[in-house]
């Protein structure tokens, strides 16, 4: 009931009807929509907001049967494949408003108009090889040597160098803040300086080097080392840098990381209700 | 070790109703008028004694929200700069306010205009001093960098989402003896600022300040009821960790608290079922 | 052949690696002085990003998720999805606007109904394995049959660690009630453990970055320069 | 008193160009010298080793890689020395990326590693492509990876690999390897199914923040970053791209230490020299 043969041209035909007649039917929503006063608006977007959510939520909380499964669980797949299709298209809403933003101030001849002729010339062309090559991988379009030449020198050699070289940009600021911004002003300041140079030499080479090649400090922790803990054989093992940094790592941050993630996740349940029910003032 | 469904143990069914139990409650009470209470941060007291300091200067005061795209967070961060445009408005200190994305930018013009209106000095308000430089990380940094230095900034207030460009503000600003207080959720960026700033306000003590100083219902609702989960959250630790020390940490009752398949365990231990 | 045959961009490989090079030097331009040679290079990265961008997320996508299964497979229940996500692009109209939120509601709804899930499948095996660190050597929890006891004092210490620290970081995450008092120390003792924590990220966030730039360096050094640096 | 307050108020005021300089001379110097560094392997390591270790051939696992270009410095190294093990232990493999950018990155580099290794595509390894929605994406593979993915990214519907015989959900993998800068572990723990163990690959920011992760065994292992890439091909015995990095790591870790110790020194002498 709910597939149609689409084999023959006439189901594609058939299909694309259907899609179009959807199309107008939304395009009609739109004046009988606008007629709707703010708050019939603002209820709206709370039904669709509340529902989305309900499937998922409802799924989640449902008791299960033997296999794991409620009565909830079959719309997951369907409803997870909207989330991609949706999810896809606002994705592409960012684009959308880069390039509209580039097309009025070439329009309207903004300053500095001519760097957004470069970036919408820049745009059609790697667009055009991208969508050739997903569709030609898709064996909907050919496969050519011209396109295979073309994508590589826009995408790893330009776009990959471009961007992998705008992050390494970071590297030389923190250099210069480290010299000339981090300041040893406070108690807090200073343990979190001190903790950052222990772990930044531990858990590079440098620490080894330190504590293994010129301390000579024990690599290994032997059994018996582990038997008593107070031998001096294994606190050298511990004293040795990158154990320390380890520790650091292991013993002392990660149960200050876990208190912060446990702030996070009551943080985000708070979140997730208020954005369920529509309870946010400010953006809705 | 992950849950698929509530069922794997209804601990975690128990636990989320109760959150969301006392987040609603509170969130109502609010509404109805309740004065809750929220205390204030030292944060705040950083953020006046920076305000102090910066009128005896008389050089110009930032807000950077960073690249906060709109949203909650972006909207709680113009409440903290609306409460700092009032209190320098008093010092006639000029102040710029710099924004990277266009919504930002329009609703903080509306923002800062409130805040004259409210501390009474209409005629102070200059929409030159709310600026959008650029939407993009390196343009809008280098786009503030060069306005601090210009202007031999006292104070700057650096409040919102943050990425690496943070680097360059605290910088410049250091290299300006600006005084810079900041608050972020961003936790990757809050080492650098806590280094390179006098004080920065961290993770969820930004919540706080926007709703101690917005009194907002939402906030302050949803806020108390966080408070609650969190002293839940320490009464089980303890309670837990106590019980696994007498009990042994393969205890039923352990498993209860929080691992699938531990509600199971545990009533099978109780009445020893099927 | 000379060795400036195979340096200078002659063949196809070799015009890429040129490129590559020349955006490198175009945006390290920025760390003299902002410059059109930067600007250039950088509009030119942003519309290479976006053009890209249609590739996967608008063909493959939709043409997977929406496009096979209609044209392909003839479920006809998927045709409404794609125009009803339309409403997203009349977020720029003034009169229309609105109308954006019905589709961002959706997304933030769906959302907000999943993270339940995740709530309870990421933080609470969090909190069960902090309950299974035992404070006390006794014989439920160890096997002492032998006598020696002493081998699992590092551990329960760390235990004790764990949980003081955890607890004074939570503590200093409260805000409903006046930090009084013991209270008040505890609160404080946590914004120092927080900075422990946090001194551990800088650490690491310092790493992470100079990673990105040795990569960049090593590309110009071996792939442009030629230099066997190691590595392939 | 005058001039010593100009040297360190002149060493505070020095050009910030000057600084980059040095940064960028001491790494070209240190990927050129052939020091040969030490190196322990890290506990995280030794996990993430172990648990590839206990692989059957014939097993099937995800790898979930999200990095684009601007991580390539820590990532790339960590997904090549990933797919190398896997193909050492004749495992089968599936990649997956949640990044548009990520999808066309690994598939060239994992295709040009698997050539080294003889593994060929769609009998050994396969890849699923782009899928906009994470948490949504690993919902629907839990519970059927055909009816979610529909096709690999080169258009055969999913039934149809010889890689994936006898795999239809994704509790049928014994793992998933997640190679990624941004959060998308915390999907992967919380969405997966019951026993389907986690690897973590993070560029070193997201690094620390996993310890609590680790503690609990969520995640069974941890590669950070460069580093982590470089202790794990000593393991591996496969000198790859991490070696070279973490000797310039070690030695710009060192600059970046002595530059925050001089920077404190110049502030503190040329304050003193004006308070004095």
């Amino acid at each position: 009931m709910w597939q149609i043969e689409v084999g023959t041209t006439t189901g594609k035909v058939y299909v694309t009807l259907i899609v179009l007649a959807f199309l107008a039917l939304f395009l009609g929503f739109i004046p009988v929509m606008q007629a709707l006063p703010p708050r019939g608006r603002r209820a709206l977007i709370a039904l669709i907001t509340f529902f989305a959510g309900l499937v998922f939520a409802a799924e989640f909380f449902l008791p299960v049967d033997k296999k794991g499964e409620n009565w909830l669980s079959p719309a997951i797949d369907p409803a997870q494949n909207t989330l991609q299709i949706i999810g896809a298209m606002a994705l592409a809403l960012g684009t959308y408003g880069l390039i509209r933003l580039h097309l009025r101030n070439i329009v309207q001849q903004r300053s500095q108009w001519g760097y957004s002729v470069v970036l919408i010339v820049a745009f059609l062309t790697m667009g055009f090889f991208s969508v050739w090559k997903t569709l030609a991988e898709k064996g909907e379009l050919r496969q050519t040597e011209f396109l295979q030449k073309g994508f590589t020198l826009l995408f790893d050699n330009m776009l990959v160098p471009l961007e992998a070289t705008m992050f390494s940009l970071i590297a030389f600021y923190i250099f210069s803040a480290a010299y000339r911004a981090f300041r040893i002003r406070s108690i807090e300041a200073s343990i979190l300086m001190f903790t950052a140079m222990m772990v930044m030499i531990g858990i590079v080479s440098l620490g080894n080097i330190i504590s293994y090649s010129w301390l000579g400090l024990p690599i290994e922790q032997t059994a018996e080392m582990e038997q008593n803990p107070f031998s001096l054989r294994n606190i050298g093992y511990n004293l040795a840098l990158p154990r320390i940094a380890y520790w650091i790592l292991q013993a002392l941050n990660a149960p200050v990381q876990r208190a912060i993630e446990f702030g996070v996740g009551i943080a985000g349940l708070a979140m997730a209700i208020r954005l369920w029910l529509s309870l946010e003032r400010g953006i809705t | 070790m992950s849950y698929q469904h509530a069922a794997d143990n209804w601990f975690s069914a128990i636990i989320i109703a109760l959150i969301a139990t006392a987040v609603l409650l509170n969130i109502a009470r609010a509404k109805a008028g309740a004065q809750l209470y929220i205390r204030r941060i030292p944060g705040l007291d950083a953020i006046d004694e920076a305000i102090g300091r910066s009128t005896e200067m008389g050089r110009p005061v930032t807000m950077i929200p960073g690249l906060t795209a709109f949203g909650v967070v972006a909207v709680q961060s113009l409440t903290i700069f609306k409460y700092i445009t009032k209190q320098i408005a008093k010092f006639v200190t000029p102040m710029r306010l710099l924004t990277a994305d266009a919504t930002v930018y329009a609703v903080a013009q509306e923002a800062i205009q409130d805040a004259y209106n409210e501390a009474g000095r209409p005629d102070l308000y200059d929409p030159d001093n709310v600026r959008f430089l650029s939407d993009r990380q390196f343009a809008f940094a280098s786009g503030v960098a060069g306005l601090l230095q210009r202007e031999r900034v006292a104070a700057s207030f650096m409040f919102g989402e943050f990425f690496a460009e943070s680097l360059i503000f605290a910088e410049t600003g250091n290299i300006v003896g600006a005084i810079q207080i900041a608050g972020t959720i961003s936790f990757t960026q809050v080492p650098f600022f806590v280094v390179a700033c006098d004080y920065t306000i961290i993770g969820d003590e930004f919540y706080a300040t926007s709703a101690y100083l917005s009194r907002e219902p939402v906030l302050l609702g949803s806020l108390v009821g966080q408070d609650i989960a969190k002293l839940l959250f320490i009464l089980i630790i303890i309670v837990g960790v106590i019980a696994a020390t007498t009990l042994g940490k393969d205890d039923e009752f352990i498993k209860l608290l929080g691992m699938p398949g531990g509600w199971d365990a545990f009533w099978k231990a109780i009445f020893g079922g099927s | 052949m000379e060795w400036w045959q195979n340096f200078l961009p002659l063949n196809y490989e070799r015009v890429g690696v040129w490129a590559s090079v020349i955006c490198t030097f175009a945006i390290y331009s920025i760390l003299y002085r902002e410059n059109p040679f930067y600007r250039f290079f950088e509009h030119l990265f942003i519309g290479l990003g976006a053009g890209y961008s249609l590739g996967p997320v608008l063909t493959e996508a939709l043409y997977r998720c929406w496009y096979l299964p209609l044209w392909k497979e003839g479920y006809w229940a998927w045709a409404p999805v794609v125009p009803f996500g339309l409403y997203l692009y009349f977020i720029y109209s003034e009169r229309y606007g609105w109308m954006s939120r019905l589709v961002i509601g959706l997304l933030i709804g769906a959302n907000a109904g999943l993270f339940f899930q995740e709530f309870a499948s990421r933080q609470l095996p969090q909190l069960n394995s902090t309950l299974s660190k035992p404070l006390w050597i006794t014989s439920e929890n160890f096997d002492i049959t032998d006598g020696q006891v002493l081998k699992w004092v590092p551990l329960v210490l760390n235990n004790w660690i764990f949980i003081i620290f955890l607890l004074a970081v939570l503590t200093y995450f409260t805000f409903s009630f006046e930090h009084r008092g013991p209270v008040k120390r505890v609160a404080t003792v946590g914004r120092w453990f927080l900075m422990i924590g946090l001194g551990a990220m800088f650490g690491n966030t310092v790493m992470a970055r100079m990673a990105l730039l040795i990569g960049r360096i090593h590309y110009l050094l071996s792939n442009w320069l030629g230099i066997p640096v190691g590595g392939g | 008193m005058m001039e010593q307050q100009t040297i360190w108020h002149r060493l505070l005021m020095i050009d910030r160009r000057i600084l980059y300089l040095i940064l960028f001379v001491n790494i070209i110097i240190f990927l050129l010298i052939p020091v040969k560094v030490p190196t322990v392997t890290s506990p995280p390591v030794r996990k993430f080793y172990d648990t590839i270790e206990q692989l059957q051939p014939g097993d099937i696992v995800m790898v979930s890689s999200n990095w684009s270009a601007g991580t390539i410095g820590e990532n790339r190294p960590q997904l090549e020395a990933v797919i190398r093990h896997l193909m050492r232990k004749k495992v089968r493999f599936t990649v997956i990326s949640f990044d548009p950018q990520a999808r066309d990155i690994s598939f060239r580099f994992i295709s040009r590693v698997t050539q080294e290794g003889g593994y060929q595509y769609g009998k050994d390894w396969a890849h699923f492509g782009f899928l906009p929605a994470l948490v949504a994406g690993i919902k629907g593979m839990v519970k059927d990876i055909p009816a979610t993915i529909k096709q690999d990214i080169k258009g055969t519907p999913i039934a149809q690999l010889p890689v994936m015989q006898g795999v239809k959900t994704l509790a049928d993998y014994k793992m998933v390897i997640d190679i990624t800068p941004a959060g998308t572990v915390a999907a992967w723990i919380a969405y997966r199914p019951k026993d389907l163990i986690v690897l973590f690959c993070p560029t070193s920011v997201m690094a620390a923040e996993a310890y609590t992760f680790l503690d609990s065994g969520q995640v069974a292992g941890m590669l950070t970053g460069a580093i982590g890439a470089q202790e794990y091909e000593q393991l591996l015995q496969q000198e790859g791209l991490g070696t070279p990095f973490a000797k310039a790591i070690s030695f710009s870790h060192a600059l970046i230490i002595l530059f925050i110790i001089l920077g404190n020194i110049a502030l503190f002498m040329s304050r003193r020299a004006q308070g004095g």
